[in-house]
């Protein structure tokens, strides 16, 4: 399966992935009117510790702790992707708590939200991927499962 | 072809059926199920109540999931008997259900303790099922005035569900303080106090001495005007069905790795099994939602053939109020790393060169990255712990890990 | 402030409008430039440190970014230009040798953009290169004089040794060191993918590129770093570097600041300790002290390798390469006055050296007087811009091009001309990690790939339009091209006739 | 206008050869004819043949045809000449007044043989002499034009169509075992004498139908061997690079042809004869310039012999056929057709394949 991953050596730490993302899923056209003056809720992150820096977003685990743990029953595992259904979330938290790679966040309303590849917008192909300026975030597919 | 029987229809039970299915497409799977309700998961009766969702939302899994999984489910149903010897299960209905592999998830109920009075009290209420949330539901108004007995997890959600609903709350228990289960004094003092500014009186360090009617007369001496009560006080495996038959059983049904119960063929997951705690290294009731999905996964996998152990049990929750979330891991012995701030609080609790628990209130950005420390056991000295303790981040391990992690597949 | 002060030369335009503050300008500027004020809430900029680079625009999500040249300029004055004005001011303040960077910005002629190519109209046939064969492989080296036969009357088919190039385009020398690790990746990796040759400059060669020494020259110059046995060994070819084209007549100077871990390693040289290449070898004072090189590194290469021997077009070029062809070189590189450099004194970039289009068309045609010419191979660079600028230099006589400032231009250098300030945000001209790292080779490699590959196509596409199927019947046929523009002289020393002849 | 050499000619054409494998002495009258059908790829402008063995009593000496232009040039000349040669014979070269040639210039025939003392005193071998002396006048003697320069071997030529041009030199009184010939449609020139084809130097003459592109290329190069192409066609610097492989580089007319229309580097590669592959290697990586593209049909003749070579994509056309011992090549069918209405095995030779035809050992 087709993940997203990141090569730390190449990641810039220019943050424009969070931007990208926040965009992609703003459901807006317009990238100033969906980000300027407000603060950004993106699915992927940057990591930054002393001169590393590289961006993570879900792994798309093959056995995802968070669906196993949600309460609600609002992750799921479909085609291999690891959905959110943000009607069901109730913002419970259980899913930050167990993911080990803090790829789930709540957005501005305390629904969580996480990375769905860009399957659920417009983007076509993960934002992050499409506007890393170094190709530090590729989409690809690396083999099974460890 | 197998036959498997499933006692109980709750998170427990869905993993088991999922993981049955993992193996074995085909062989029959019958479900007896107390409730007449579909499985949900029962922590959510708060969040019904709050308004955060609703009776479809609360679906743990989509409609057609019995159907998918080829299931049939005995709604309404309670398995009496274990027929061990000619491995039946005896349903209050007489049938008798044949099964070559039996899953106890039969859960918890509320225990209540011997209040004296409490028959005067017309109108009170366990907090377990989604039917308690719908009774408590009806018995409730604008005009009324709570009074929940217990301030644990289940007593303080139901404060939280209803708080906007009624007049007044108020939560008293015995013990000194909020969340006694899983907060010590100074991060539940932290959590009452949000929980007070949110309208929910408390009596701690006290207790209901007896029950008048619409009064209960607190051990202090204070007394307590309320119209509807709410008994959170605690809940028990229900384990009884094993233990008639001479299972092994402590507080709760005794599981191995593999969510095998004393009795061939039979096994048990949820809460009301007892498994490895991993970060205790003791055998325990760990009644919280992932075990529960975990433990019923395994032992349908085994049960179906397949072998997986479960053996990544952590005492874990995540519990927020009012936007203030508390999350905790683990157990807190060792050397502690505190960051504090007015809303936030911090604990690190690290040993032998592991993290053995956390509480974290108010800063739960990545939790889950500290919480895989200490289920994966991984030893501090191979991370910059110094990078750690400030925030959660993967940027601590080290590169062949983060290689592993980022890399490969996971 | 006060006498010494000079109005910044560029001028940064945030729209405001489409700042959404993302910073991206501010953490991808090594200059400084921009900042976020917490006080304002937005972003800000001191442009008296930018130097045009461009890495803020092209990664400005909105395009809210835009640098402009200031309008804050002196009194006109066509013989006191402002550049002149503000050297002098720079020169008054400093007391030093201007430096600069890249290749040669003055408005001299370009010769190449007033030659013109030739297309077959009616009685000969263009060729389609989509559809027939068009070969541009060349082999660069000398090539015997007189064809031998074995006893049984066979033809004896060995050769000096060879360059084999998929197309007649190469890297040109640029140091490790001068360029960046990832730089020299996307060389060696593209040259390796072309089948064609990049150079390592006087900078020796990082050892995790001898993987590609198929596709590699080795370069000796007068500092002789990083000049060792495995490293002649190592290449497909040596190159004697005697001048480049941006700084004729002086060495090099790379200093203690970027000869630092590899670089230090790879040029042999302590770190921190300034590398000083001499204005000569002091080993060649005459052309027969080229010939002793030349054979020492053949001897030492037990004549496996072309020797390549480099220089700076200057006035009396053709004598030169008649003597290097005389000097047992196998191949001669000219590099012309606009060739690129990563420092150089302003007054010798812009005043030393001539056109490589003269250069090359005296060279090829002396060759061609002296019955010389299949000796030797003929390569040139200094500023080859584009493929039909390696189709007139071809036409005119060369066997192949070297290209490096199109090439830096590929891997995203902007031409911002501050390569000695070490910090290149584009990762190419720099030493430092964090900057290094913004050129990804697997992007760096595959855009030169792309570049050649189009270029490629492109000469196919002008070879087609003459009717000429391969690169060899293309070489010194001059009756291709026709000058425009030209006076008597020049089209002499082009040896090229006059459009509408 | 400018005439040929003072700017270059491309030009279209027609072009007819044969040749006795034994030996067989046929009259000029039948490649003559062979022109005929293809008047339409001539233009008036050029016509031509060359004969081989057409001079059997003069065969140890050569032959020179020379064009002059007034009686002061032709004895210049022959002054020239007799410091370098011994002339054995000279003569005006018979023709016929006919109205469709006009204009013709002085055209006198020497045959020669060097002097001895000239060859040792220049350290040259009798047909490097001669090459010598015929770059000299056609550099040097301005009105004086050498356009034949081999033993036993005759070039007639003129501006005109070439079935005129026969009739004009009675090319039917000479009988050769070998018969090449062009008719001219050259695109820029008002047509001059000694710019007609066949194009000649010792006993190689070749007519050529095309336009080489590589032309400019070719010439620079093979001008550093001491060739003078003072005609600037194809023709030309053809028979130079011929000459120079051939008889200056040793190497076989095959050999030569893989030069000069060299197989594909694609073809090279995929060659399953290691050693073939080694050697086409070797000749396009020692002789890149010699690579003639652009579209030429060929016919080479010489001393015992015809080579027809077509540029490697086949852009011109040329067949082959051949009756009894007699080989036949033409632009077109039709010309082989009306030497030989019965011609057999009629083909197209493929781009790049030289069809070398040799007369009989011993037969010439």
């Amino acid at each position: 399966m087709k993940r997203v991953y990141v090569n730390e050596a190449w990641c810039l730490g220019c943050h424009l992935c969070e931007y990208n993302c926040a965009f992609a899923n703003s459901g807006l056209d317009d990238m100033v009117l969906a980000l300027k003056g407000r603060p950004i809720y993106p699915r992927i992150h940057v990591e930054e510790a002393d001169k590393i820096t590289y961006a993570v977003s879900c792994r798309h685990c093959e056995d995802p702790i968070c669906v196993k743990s949600c309460i609600a029953g609002a992750l799921s595992k479909e085609d291999g992707v690891i959905r959110i259904d943000q009607e069901k979330c109730v913002g419970c938290f259980t899913c930050v708590l167990v993911c080990p790679y803090g790829a789930l966040a709540p957005n501005k309303d305390g629904v969580m939200q996480k990375c769905e590849l860009c399957l659920q917008n417009t983007c076509g192909e993960p934002a992050c991927v499409k506007g890393c300026p170094n190709k530090a975030i590729v989409y690809e597919e690396r083999g099974e499962a460890l | 072809m197998k036959q498997y029987v499933i006692v109980g229809n709750g998170v427990a039970a869905a993993g088991c059926i999922e993981g049955i299915r993992g193996v074995d497409p085909n062989s029959p799977i019958t479900v007896i199920s107390e409730e007449e309700h579909a499985v949900y998961c029962r922590p959510l009766i708060s969040y019904y109540l709050e308004g955060k969702t609703d009776l479809d939302r609360m679906q743990y899994r989509p409609q057609d999931f019995y159907e998918k999984m080829k299931c049939r489910v005995m709604y309404g149903r309670k398995a009496l008997h274990i027929r061990h010897d000619v491995q039946e299960v005896e349903v209050d209905d007489g049938t008798r259900l044949p099964y070559t592999e039996l899953c106890l998830a039969t859960g918890s109920a509320p225990f209540v303790p011997p209040f004296s009075g409490l028959d005067t009290v017309a109108e009170k209420y366990s907090f377990m099922t989604l039917d308690d949330a719908l009774a408590l539901e009806r018995g409730i108004d604008p005009t009324s005035r709570v009074l929940i007995v217990g301030a644990g997890l289940i007593g303080l959600k139901c404060a939280e569900g209803i708080v906007e609903r009624v007049a007044s709350v108020t939560v008293c228990d015995l013990a000194d303080r909020v969340l006694s289960s899983i907060l010590d004094a100074e991060c539940a003092a932290l959590m009452q106090q949000h929980l007070e500014q949110h309208g929910i009186t408390f009596y701690l360090n006290d207790s209901v001495d007896r029950f008048e009617g619409h009064t209960a007369h607190m051990k202090s001496g204070a007394r307590v005007s309320f119209d509807v009560l709410v008994l959170a006080v605690g809940v028990r495996a229900n384990t009884v069905l094993l233990k008639e038959i001479g299972g092994e059983v402590d507080r709760g049904i005794v599981v191995d790795e593999r969510m095998k119960t004393s009795v061939p063929g039979i096994y048990a997951a949820g809460d009301c099994a007892e498994g490895l705690d991993i970060a205790l290294g003791q055998k325990r009731v760990l009644a919280i939602l992932p075990n529960g999905y975990m433990q019923g996964y395994t032992a349908g996998i085994n049960m179906a053939g397949g072998s997986v152990v479960f053996d990544k049990a952590i005492p874990m929750n995540s519990i927020g109020f009012f936007g203030l979330h508390a999350m905790t891991a683990g157990v807190y012995e060792g050397e502690v790393y505190e960051e504090k701030t007015e809303t936030s609080l911090k604990r690190l609790f690290t040993k032998d060169d592991l993290l053995k628990g956390f509480i974290l209130i108010g800063c739960d950005e990545r939790a889950g990255i500290y919480t895989s420390l200490i289920r994966e056991k991984i030893p501090l000295s191979s991370v910059n712990f110094e990078i750690l303790k400030i925030s959660a981040t993967t940027a601590a391990f080290s590169p062949e890990i983060r290689s592993k992690k980022f890399g490969g597949v996971v | 402030m006060g006498v010494e002060f000079i109005y910044p030369e560029f001028e940064v335009i945030r729209n405001e409008a489409r700042c959404i503050t993302c910073r991206v300008c501010e953490r991808q500027c090594a200059n400084e430039v921009h900042s976020f004020s917490e006080a304002r809430g937005m972003m800000i900029s001191d442009e008296s440190k930018c130097v045009n680079c461009q890495r803020c625009v092209s990664l400005c999500p909105t395009r809210a970014l835009k640098i402009v040249k200031s309008d804050c300029v002196l009194r006109e004055n066509a013989n006191w230009q402002n550049d002149t004005i503000r050297e002098i001011y720079k020169q008054a303040s400093s007391g030093g040798v201007l430096l600069s960077s890249m290749g040669n910005p003055k408005p001299l002629p370009v010769y190449w953009d007033k030659i013109l190519i030739n297309a077959s109209q009616v009685t000969n046939p263009p060729i389609d290169p989509l559809r027939e064969p068009m070969e541009t492989r060349v082999y660069l080296g000398k090539k015997p004089e007189k064809i031998q036969r074995t006893a049984d009357g066979n033809l004896n088919c060995d050769l000096p040794p060879q360059i084999e190039l998929s197309m007649p385009v190469m890297f040109s020398a640029m140091s490790y060191g001068s360029i960046s690790y990832n730089a020299h990746a996307s060389l060696a990796r593209a040259a390796s993918t072309l089948g064609i040759l990049y150079n390592t400059g006087e900078g020796g060669l990082h050892e995790d590129f001898y993987r590609y020494g198929s596709h590699t020259i080795v370069q000796v110059a007068s500092g002789r770093f990083g000049v060792h046995e495995d490293y002649l060994e190592a290449g497909a070819a040596i190159e004697i570097k005697m001048g480049q084209g941006a700084k004729p007549g002086i060495g090099g100077h790379l200093p203690g600041a970027k000869i630092v871990g590899d670089v230090s390693r790879t040029r042999m040289i302590p770190e921190g300790t300034d590398a000083i290449s001499p204005a000569p070898h002091h080993d060649i004072y005459s052309i027969e002290d080229l010939r002793q090189l030349v054979y020492s590194l053949k001897e030492a290469t037990a004549y496996q390798k072309p020797v390549i021997v480099k220089v700076a077009a200057v006035h009396n070029i053709a004598a030169i390469a008649s003597g290097i062809a005389r000097s047992g070189a196998d191949i001669i590189a000219i590099d012309g006055f606009r060739g690129g450099t990563g420092a150089a004194p302003t007054r010798i970039r812009d005043n030393v050296g001539i056109p490589i289009e003269l250069a090359l068309a005296a060279v090829d045609q002396r060759l061609r007087d002296e019955g010389i010419r299949n000796n030797i191979s003929l390569v040139v660079g200094g500023s080859i811009r584009c493929a039909s600028d390696v189709v007139k230099a071809i036409a005119l006589g060369a066997d192949a091009c070297y290209i490096a400032t199109a090439a830096v231009l590929a891997l995203g250098c902007h031409l911002c001309r501050t390569c000695h300030t070490g910090k290149c945000n584009w990762g190419i001209a720099t030493q430092q990690p964090d900057l290094v790292k913004r050129l990804n080779p697997d992007i760096g490699s595959e855009r030169l790939i792309n570049l050649m590959t189009a270029w490629r196509h492109e000469i196919m596409e002008l070879m087609g339009g003459m009717g000429i199927n391969s690169i060899e019947a293309l070489r010194g046929n001059r009756l291709m091209l026709r000058g425009v523009g030209l006076n008597e002289k020049e089209l002499e020393i082009l040896g090229i006739s006059h459009a509408g002849e | 206008m400018m005439k040929e050499g003072q700017v270059r000619i491309p030009s279209g054409c027609a072009i007819a050869a044969v040749v006795s494998r034994e030996g067989k002495r046929m009259s000029g009258e039948m490649i003559t004819n062979a022109m005929r059908p293809m008047h339409e790829r001539s233009n008036g402008l050029g016509g031509g043949f060359a004969g081989y063995g057409i001079y059997p009593e003069y065969k140890d000496f050569y032959a020179l045809h020379l064009f002059f232009d007034t009686r002061d040039t032709r004895k210049t000349c022959e002054a020239f000449l007799k410091e370098y040669f011994e002339v054995v014979h000279e003569e005006r070269i018979p023709t016929r007044k006919i109205p469709e040639i006009t204009d013709e210039p002085m055209i006198w025939r020497y045959f020669v043989a060097p002097l001895k003392s000239m060859l040792a005193s220049l350290q040259v071998d009798e047909k490097e002499m001669v090459a010598r002396a015929v770059m000299k006048i056609n550099t040097e003697m301005k009105g004086a034009y050498v356009f034949s320069s081999g033993k036993n071997i005759g070039t007639f030529k003129a501006v005109g169509f070439p079935e005129d041009v026969g009739v004009f030199y009675k090319v039917e009184e000479y009988e050769g075992y070998s018969w090449t010939a062009h008719g001219r449609y050259p695109t820029n020139t008002p047509g001059w004498w000694g710019g007609a084809h066949p194009f000649t130097l010792l006993d190689f003459s070749v007519v050529h139908n095309g336009e080489i592109s590589s032309y400019d290329a070719n010439r620079r190069f093979i001008e550093m061997f001491g060739y003078k192409c003072t005609l600037q066609t194809d023709t030309e610097v053809i028979t130079y690079i011929l000459d120079f492989l051939t008889r200056t580089q040793g190497l076989t007319l095959r050999e030569a042809a893989n030069v000069i229309a060299a197989p594909f580097w694609s073809t090279i590669e995929a060659e399953q004869d290691e050693a073939a592959r080694r050697r086409l290697t070797y000749l396009r990586t020692v002789f890149p310039s010699l690579l003639v593209t652009g579209p030429f049909s060929i016919v080479l003749g010489f001393t015992g012999g015809l080579m027809a070579l077509n540029d490697r994509l086949k852009l011109r056309s040329m067949v082959v056929g051949e009756k009894g011992d007699k080989v036949f090549i033409s632009s077109e069918e039709a010309a082989i057709r009306t030497m030989e209405p019965d011609a057999e095995h009629i083909y197209a030779p493929a781009g790049g394949e030289p069809v070398i035809v040799k007369v009989k050992e011993g037969a010439y």
